[in-house]
């Protein structure tokens, strides 16, 4: 069993990264490539039954700070 | 000799580099920027330390692709000497003309401070003015100095004699305790097959002043400037 | 346009009093739109108009033959050092955003105060930082919150200078429970400079077109001064978008490009957009320039699409600069910001008519006189409470101690302890300046462009602060000025940092007014004029008032390079002198808080005449060449400062030494605080002379022991002797903070 | 249409933050926790139909580094 959680950026703050990495695709001949955003993609094992309250929990509290960031949780099986 | 300094937007240590330069007699150093396509005929290449383009997405990933290091590649390819420090040896390592990677340190810190090396091989241009075996304190500063390669790059860098400075202690003894970053064998820079091509994590130029803790580092230009006449040039040659 | 009706619910939300609001009424004729009304309601506010605040500041000395700008004419002062070269230099406060949002909130602090220095038309060469955070140790709730704010701050403060190359030579860090939750985090900036680049932030020339340079504006860090200058309370961590984001890359190009663009000659004014962003930059330049500014928001480049004229006036999206441009010169300005890939819009002109007027595709939005705006915010006399002094300290009271364990304790308490963990994520070589690391009493640092020597210290002990705000504040400049004096230095000028808590609370108000009254007074006596500074209120979390932290910034300039000195030992055999009185004091002493759990007591008093020929002496036996190492004593008193003496040698070097009989408790004759004091240590050979000197200058003096390599540090007093190996001080004063982080 | 781009650390290389992040999420009281890999999440905003060769080249060539890092390309229509 596997939990992956998707930390990104909120869309009304900046991300330095994104609009550089957007601007290097320019570069790279992908011209029409729209707004780019970099977050970060964190993969967990958990060995048994995961506990989805507690992954909710450590994904707000410790994976992503909700000032800056929403975060998706997805449980893989 | 004739330096080019390259200059990306966000390149901090460039006039560090210049500076350095300077103080030693029969060097001449300019700045070349990004979006040139000439070295201005420079003998050496040197890519600075900073945070080129931000160091977004991957630390020198974005430089890679400017103009200029278009321009080095074919240098490099000629023959010609490049040497990259910090960001630069992150650079030279993402544009493929040094093999590995650079990630994050092991203790997930930026980490600033003087260190030991231990020079592991003479016979090149960055070090020939220098002893086997000789102990260098030199600084880093650095958030993604690990070096990484495979089993297999580790094993051709050894055999080949291309791992040039491994961190050390002050008694020159590689180990564990020595390694501020966790790279691999200790590793803190290597050269390329053809030995013009170096790349390091610590700072050479910011050691080049007695009032700055240690003169360690000017032993790497020395060997560049001493290099044209070097009897070690001829025998690897 | 669809925009909400002024209620009186709408006023107070924007943290605007009643009466206030009729100010507004009466400046305009009318009333505000809701536009306006926020315009007002940045401007107004205390981080932008220190209407609390500014009756007290007008008590700093803030003249003086080296002073080229004046605090509160411009971003920043400038001081001059020497063969046309000077120095710009201020402190600011980034504590609210950094309790909210550590790492960005610290980043953009770093970014902001940079700003404020190339503003100035300075190169800015290096940064200090003065930090204080909630009790880090053990495992509760509350101590984890302090290590991720501890860790997120270091991280992005190191993160910003790091990046933009600007290395961070020097700071302060101490941990208290009344900065739990509300961390302070003041940052620094120097900038070098010839006299005449002296940049200025005014509109001059009606008709000069207004350019706008810098990162696209978005919604983050609406209202972020507005946010500064309320309480912490569970609700405002839910104003989400006060937070911004830097980005240290935009920065480092706006730097070099902005000066580029001074160099070039074009520009007539320049300001950087700080707090209340657009609104404060083109009011306060067309207040300073005595003209009116008209710009136009449908001009201005944005990140986002849909955004409101309140929106684009109020953003604090970071890394933008305002550049009031000479009329023709347009083309070059474009080019140098083209070469820098840089984000810019003509926005405006130089109007004659004092308004500063803002248009949306040429409708006009907010038409508000410049001048009442920036320079006529209401200002308030608030109420103080009775002064009420703690009595000295009576040690008698104390169980008896043993002071072996107590100077472990004390050198392993996060305060005391090395902050090497901290300035290790600093890059604190770049610019090849450093000649003196993080580490010893003040950091000294070469400006080679210049060829100048400069020294600078961060320093403020908020518990006497918090005892006696005024001898605190008094104690906090003479502990700078000693600092200085300790690497060589003669001081040059001041910064500021005040935070305090909320300024309606009569206690806190008279906090900070005998703060205020302290340094200013402590300022003219070591003549050291306030070039600028900053003020941080309402620095309260549920836990109550922060300690009143008056954080003093310092920058010295040394002669020579033989002048350089640093507190560690460096060779065994060496003679170990006290300069000043053994000392008394124990009240507000980190001993009695870190040993007895007890912030308590009279804290020491300061004589200036004693204090100022203690730093004439030192600096006179170091400029003769006579000293190895010079070292102040400060929190922990004579122990601490020989124990961080020899563990700042490098291999650490052991020393030996005897008080005499002192008739005092061994826990007093150690580890009081008395004022005045510093250990020097000298050869053998030169002993004689560095006593005779500091006789003739009036400094009393006393061999007190020698260096040695025993790996062994000894302290005897009154016929008693303690020991301690160098290895456990290490552990305990090394290895402490970076142990606790891990 | 959008892209998504997830950068992880092959697993032969160090990846001391998942380390950490796996210590800090049994602090948190998530104890069964296996082994935990932080990595990248790219979201690209492409306005027309997504020229997929050319997303691969970016993804492989300037969004990772094939040295240290597998990537995986998605497209969300
Ligand atoms: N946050 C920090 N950043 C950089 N250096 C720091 C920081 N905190 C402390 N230091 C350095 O550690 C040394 C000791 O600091 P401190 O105990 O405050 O000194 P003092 O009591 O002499 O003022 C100084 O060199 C100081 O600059
Ligand atoms: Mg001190």
């Amino acid at each position: 069993m596997k939990a992956i959680v998707t930390v990104m950026p909120k869309p009304s703050v900046l991300d330095p990264q994104g609009a550089a990495t957007a601007e290097a695709m320019k570069h790279l001949g992908l011209e029409s490539v729209g707004r780019v955003r970099v977050g970060k993609s964190i993969e967990i094992e958990l060995p048994g039954e995961p506990n989805e309250e507690k992954l909710h929990e450590i994904a707000r509290d410790l994976l992503s700070n909700p000032v800056i960031e929403d975060y998706a949780l997805e449980i893989v099986r | 000799m004739k330096f080019a300094v390259l200059r990306f937007p966000g390149s901090n240590c460039d006039q560090d580099c210049i500076h350095a330069l300077s103080t030693f007699p029969g060097t001449e150093a300019d700045y070349v920027w990004h979006k040139d396509t000439s070295l201005g005929g420079a003998d050496v290449v040197v890519v600075p330390g900073g945070f080129s383009y931000g160091d977004y997405l991957r630390t020198g990933s974005i430089a890679r692709f400017s103009p200029i290091m278009k321009t080095v590649k074919e240098f490099a390819a000629a023959g010609g000497l490049v040497i990259g420090i910090c960001n630069g040896f992150q650079i030279l390592c993402e544009s493929g003309l040094l093999p590995g990677a650079l990630v994050r340190n092991r203790d997930l810190h930026f980490l600033c401070k003087h260190v030991y090396l231990r020079v592991e091989q003479t016979d090149t241009p960055f070090t020939n003015a220098s002893t086997k075996g000789a102990v260098l304190n030199v600084p880093v500063a650095h958030g993604e100095g690990c070096y990484f390669a495979d089993d297999e790059t580790l094993k051709r860098l050894n055999a080949e004699g291309r791992v040039l400075v491994r961190y050390c202690d002050a008694q020159g003894q590689v180990s564990d305790a020595s390694n501020p970053n966790g790279s691999k064998e200790n590793i803190a820079g290597i050269c390329n097959e053809g030995r013009n091509v170096f790349g390091l994590m610590p700072h050479p130029e910011r050691a080049c002043d007695p009032f700055l803790g240690s003169t360690d580092g000017s032993v790497i230009f020395q060997s560049l400037l001493n290099w044209p006449t070097s009897p070690l040039r001829k025998s690897a040659a | 346009m669809n925009e909400p009706a002024i209620t009186p619910e709408i006023i107070a939300k924007h943290g605007l009093t009643p009466d206030e609001y009729e100010r507004i009424q009466k400046i305009l004729g009318r009333d505000p739109n809701f536009t306006e009304l926020g315009v007002f309601s940045v401007m107004w506010s205390e981080h932008c108009s220190y209407k609390n605040s500014k009756p007290e500041l007008r008590k700093f000395p803030t003249t003086g033959d080296t002073v080229l700008v004046k605090a509160g004419e411009e971003n920043a002062g400038v001081i001059d050092v020497g063969d046309g070269w000077a120095v710009a230099f201020k402190m600011e406060s980034h504590n609210h955003p950094s309790a909210v949002e550590p790492f960005q909130g610290a980043a953009t602090g770093v970014g902001g105060i940079i700003r404020d220095i190339f503003t100035m038309g300075a190169r800015p060469v290096f940064n200090l930082n003065s930090l204080r955070f909630g009790d880090i140790r053990g495992d509760s709730a509350e101590a984890r919150t302090n290590r991720r704010l501890f860790a997120g701050v270091v991280s992005g403060i190191a993160h910003y200078g790091n990046c933009i190359g600007i290395p961070t030579i020097g700071g302060e860090v101490y941990f208290d429970e009344s900065y739990s939750g509300n961390p302070l985090v003041n940052v620094f900036c120097l900038g070098v400079l010839k006299h005449e680049e002296i940049a200025r932030g005014a509109a001059s020339g009606i008709g000069n077109p207004v350019f706008y340079v810098g990162a696209e504006t978005g919604r983050d860090g609406l209202a972020g001064a507005a946010f500064a200058s309320r309480d912490l309370t569970e609700e405002s961590k839910q104003d989400r978008p006060a937070v911004q984001v830097g980005d240290p890359f935009r920065e480092k190009l706006l730097l070099e490009a902005c000066l580029e663009l001074l160099a070039s000659g074009c520009v007539a004014g320049i300001q950087d957009m700080g707090a209340a962003g657009l609104t404060c930059s083109t009011c306060e330049t067309a207040s300073r320039g005595g003209t009116g500014v008209e710009i136009d928001l449908a001009l201005v480049p944005k990140r986002e699409t849909g955004m409101t004229p309140y929106e684009t006036l109020l953003s604090e999206s970071q890394e933008r600069m305002l550049v009031i441009v000479k009329k023709g010169q347009e083309d070059s300005v474009r080019q140098i910001f083209e070469k820098w890939d840089l984000p810019y819009a003509e926005i405006g002109t130089v109007k004659d008519d004092g308004f500063m007027r803002v248009k949306e595709n040429g409708v006009t939005v907010v038409e508000i006189p410049a001048r009442s705006l920036a320079d006529e915010a209401p200002i308030y006399n608030r109420e103080v409470s009775e002064k009420n002094l703690p009595a000295p300290f009576d040690a008698a009271t104390l169980p008896e101690t043993d002071v072996t364990t107590a100077l472990v304790s004390l050198m392993s308490h996060p305060s005391l302890a090395s902050k090497r963990w901290v300035w290790r994520q600093y890059d604190h070589m770049v610019r090849l300046g450093a000649t003196v690391l993080p580490g010893s009493d003040a950091a000294v640092f070469i400006v080679r462009e210049a060829n100048k020597i400069l020294a600078a210290t961060s320093d403020c002990n908020a518990i006497y602060c918090r005892l006696d705000p005024r001898e605190g504040a008094k104690v906090a400049v003479a502990e700078a000025a000693r600092n200085l004096a300790c690497s060589g230095a003669v001081p040059l000028a001041v910064t500021d940092n005040l935070n305090f808590g909320n300024p309606h609370k009569p206690e806190n108000f008279l906090m900070l007014r005998e703060a205020v009254e302290g340094l200013a007074e402590a300022c003219r006596e070591f003549n050291t004029p306030v070039t600028g500074g900053n003020v941080s209120l309402y620095n309260e979390s549920p836990n109550g008032t922060i300690d009143p932290t008056p954080t003093v910034g310092m920058v010295g300039q040394i002669a020579d390079m033989k002048h350089v000195t640093t507190q560690a030992f460096k060779a065994a055999g060496d003679v170990i002198l006290l300069l000043g009185n053994l000392g008394d004091e124990i009240g507000g002493s980190h001993y009695l808080k870190v040993v007895h759990g007890q912030k308590a007591g009279l804290p020491p008093r300061l004589d200036y005449a004693t204090e100022k020929a203690l730093h004439n002496g030192v600096r006179e036996i170091i400029r003769k060449g006579l000293v190895q190492s010079a070292h102040d004593l400060s929190e922990g008193g004579i122990a601490v400062a020989v124990a961080e003496s020899s563990l700042s040698a490098k291999p650490a070097l052991g020393a030996s030494i005897d008080l005499g009989s002192t008739g005092l408790r061994p826990d007093v004759a150690l580890f009081n605080e008395s004022q005045s004091r510093i250990i020097v240590s000298v050869t053998s050979e030169n002993a004689a002379e560095a006593e005779s000197v500091l006789k003739s200058l009036g400094v009393p003096v006393q061999r007190i022991g020698t260096v040695n390599s025993t790996g062994t540090l000894q302290i005897a007093a009154d016929g008693k002797s303690y020991s301690w190996q160098l290895s456990d001080l290490e552990t305990a004063w090394g290895e402490t903070i970076g142990k606790l982080m891990e």
